[in-house]
């Protein structure tokens, strides 16, 4: 039996990618914000997920407006790295896992969530910048991933509820899946940043560790809190923590805090950081 | 549940790319799509006006990407991640580019970031501001 | 407000397009069935719809199998017609309904429904056979088309309650809009037909017409109809009845009976046509 | 819920293309999507080796394709929807491409159909047949 063994949340910031394809994870801007992911590096050598259910958004890289699916999941055996105007990240692809990828993707359909297919697939930094976080500057990376696409990008948005329940539904499917598997689920995006209007650089650090605490200790609540509040207290572009909720659903009522890491700025963003486990004896 | 469109016009400085904007903005986006081929983004830098001339735009949004007009893209149904293609043709960061919509040039916004970021305080809502 | 006037449920064999095209709805083959629909055009001349919102599947005519979504809402201004491999049909492209089509997509993906939006989209036999039965060989299509593709080609498809929900949604978004509209809904695809395999040629008429009695009587017992079932006793291309469950759901609770047309076969394919309408002052 | 892929084996002279399937045949399928453009279809009859040869397809694939042995191309992964575009090229229609697959001459089918169907008497389930 295939069972979630961990969940980890982390912002995705396009400009984090660049500092570790560039060698300046050591820059005086960069290194405080690196160290917080030092203990994450650590941890996952001993707790590697045989695959890891990456829950991201596509930042306009593969997917344009001629089709934007509310919730994608990737089946394939292997997803390449997008161009996303610089240039493909110097980075390995992503190998796929397709056979628990294919089952998870008919489970969650057959609980009527109304996924998309993908058998072709191009990933972004939201994919890629959290691998790096996490594993550094391997040859290979070091789990098989499923991508889980969610549009974050164009109102409307899924609801919060819609998103807590796909995480549960995500945790049924996989404990169905046969084959003994480690798997994790990453939930990525957010902090509170803005990256557009008059309004652009807003940082709500208060806000953004309120949301980690009940992210933790009460998901039932957070999930009916309106996309608009997202907005404006963290920013338009603060609507991806959305994309925690699928994560935290994953985990089972009680999780247990294992690691916490916030830091302002990188670039534009607030860094968020959790690894989290299920509660041991919870079901 | 009926869309509320409407409810996203009383944050201020702030464009929510919704599913109408989406349509309103469709060609604009695709031709930002097409800048993630380098091949692309050498023809458009080389003549930028007849490069632009391919695709159905608007008059407006033609000229908004001429004058690099952030905020006139995003008032013309821009999305900034389908912009972000304009900018890093150039090379530049979204730090370079984004600052451009503020009222703040990018050596004021790095200090604001640095510093913490702007403050929700006072950008709340437009009533707050007296925008409304 | 808009208003869902009636609903459409019809086959859309291809050869029935291919018949239309080359002017043979006259030959001995087909007249028995063209003549079914007479009825249909006269009818719909006196209550042709602003918008007639088709659910339709794709037949790998668009949609391969790189990205296969579960939904998809067309909201462009207009549709194309596919070359399905023997060239485009020649009718007139499709023009859509873009601001009720947002407004549609964006209301149910708020209700839960994960769609996937299309700014573009051709459109093949499922969608304009329906078309061509209903209005014949005009120069330009006489209603705009919000086109709504389901998956029905690749297990899992939706389940049966999904279908009918998705419809009760759909009912609900076009009665909160705000302009004066006369909205179909319109149901295609199937009956019992079976086009591959040593069991090719199947045709269950009795079963078909029991599916029509409980579509119009009691589509809340229909939508538990285990997909296996329409396979099994309608063929492996049967399944694609479940998307007249969506145009049902749209319908609310009773509905009056205003035509049905059986007939077999037209190709492989046991063809069925039915026109209903909310019954008076029912919710 | 838990797929369940197996539950479709027990009928009888019927492949039932699931998402597994989709996988196996991808290759397959996209070659088949290929044949929308007509420019593609001319190029496949004209020399179907070296067309074939162009997609990363099973040599059982592509022996079922040039054979055109449609069942045995539903065996390795393909779906009728997309293998109608190889006997579309060629002009030949569903009824034609369909009954080779059964134990009948297309006349014969065609006259079954005629005559109102397959019946689905004895054709519900393998265990029916003795065929499980
Ligand atoms: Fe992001
Ligand atoms: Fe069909």
């Amino acid at each position: 039996m295939a069972k979630i063994t961990a969940g980890i949340a982390t912002s995705h910031v396009p400009a984090v990618g660049a500092a570790i394809d560039m060698a300046r994870t050591d820059d005086d801007y960069w290194k405080p914000m690196f160290q917080g992911y030092e203990f994450s590096k650590s941890w996952i050598k001993t707790n590697n997920p045989d695959v890891a259910i990456i829950v991201y958004n596509d930042h306009a890289s593969y997917f344009g407006m001629e089709i934007m699916p509310t919730f994608a999941i990737g089946v394939a055996e292997s997803f390449e790295v997008c161009d996303e105007g610089y240039g493909p990240r110097p980075v390995p692809s992503v190998e796929g896992a397709p056979e628990l990828a294919t089952h998870l993707a008919a489970s969650l359909i057959l609980d009527d969530f109304d996924l998309t297919v993908l058998n072709v697939l191009e990933v972004d930094h939201g994919l890629t910048v959290p691998l790096s976080l996490m594993y550094g500057t391997p040859d290979k990376w070091p789990s098989k991933v499923i991508p889980l696409a969610v549009n974050v990008v164009m109102y409307p948005q899924p609801s919060g509820e819609r998103c807590l329940s796909l995480g549960k539904a995500i945790r049924r499917a996989v404990e169905e899946f046969d084959e003994d598997l480690n798997v994790q689920v990453w939930g990525t995006g957010g902090m509170s940043h803005q990256i557009q209007g008059a309004r652009a650089g807003l940082i709500n650090l208060p806000w953004d560790q309120k949301f980690m605490d009940d992210l933790i200790d009460q998901p039932e609540v957070l999930q009916y809190k309106p996309h608009l509040e997202y907005m404006r207290e963290a920013g338009s572009e603060g609507v991806e923590l959305i994309m925690w909720l699928i994560m935290r659903g994953a985990l089972g009522d009680k999780v247990d805090e294992v690691h916490r890491f916030n830091h302002v700025p990188a670039s534009n963003t607030s860094v968020g950081h959790l690894i989290l486990t299920p509660k041991e004896g919870d079901a | 549940m009926k869309p509320d469109f409407e409810q996203f016009k009383d944050l201020p400085g702030t464009t929510i790319f919704t599913i109408e904007k989406g349509r309103e903005g469709f060609q604009l986006n695709e031709f930002c799509m097409s800048l993630r081929k380098e091949e692309n983004r050498r023809r458009f830098l080389a003549d930028e006006r007849s490069y632009l001339d391919e695709w159905e735009m608007s008059a407006d949004q033609k000229q908004a990407v001429l004058t690099r007009d952030f905020q006139k893209m995003l008032d013309n149904g821009g999305n900034v991640y389908f912009l972000s293609k304009i900018f890093a043709a150039e090379g530049l960061s979204y730090v370079q580019a984004v600052s451009t919509m503020t009222d703040m040039n990018v050596e004021q916004y790095q200090a604001m970031m640095l510093a913490g970021g702007r403050s929700v305080q006072g950008w709340r809502s437009k009533k707050e501001r007296d925008e409304a």
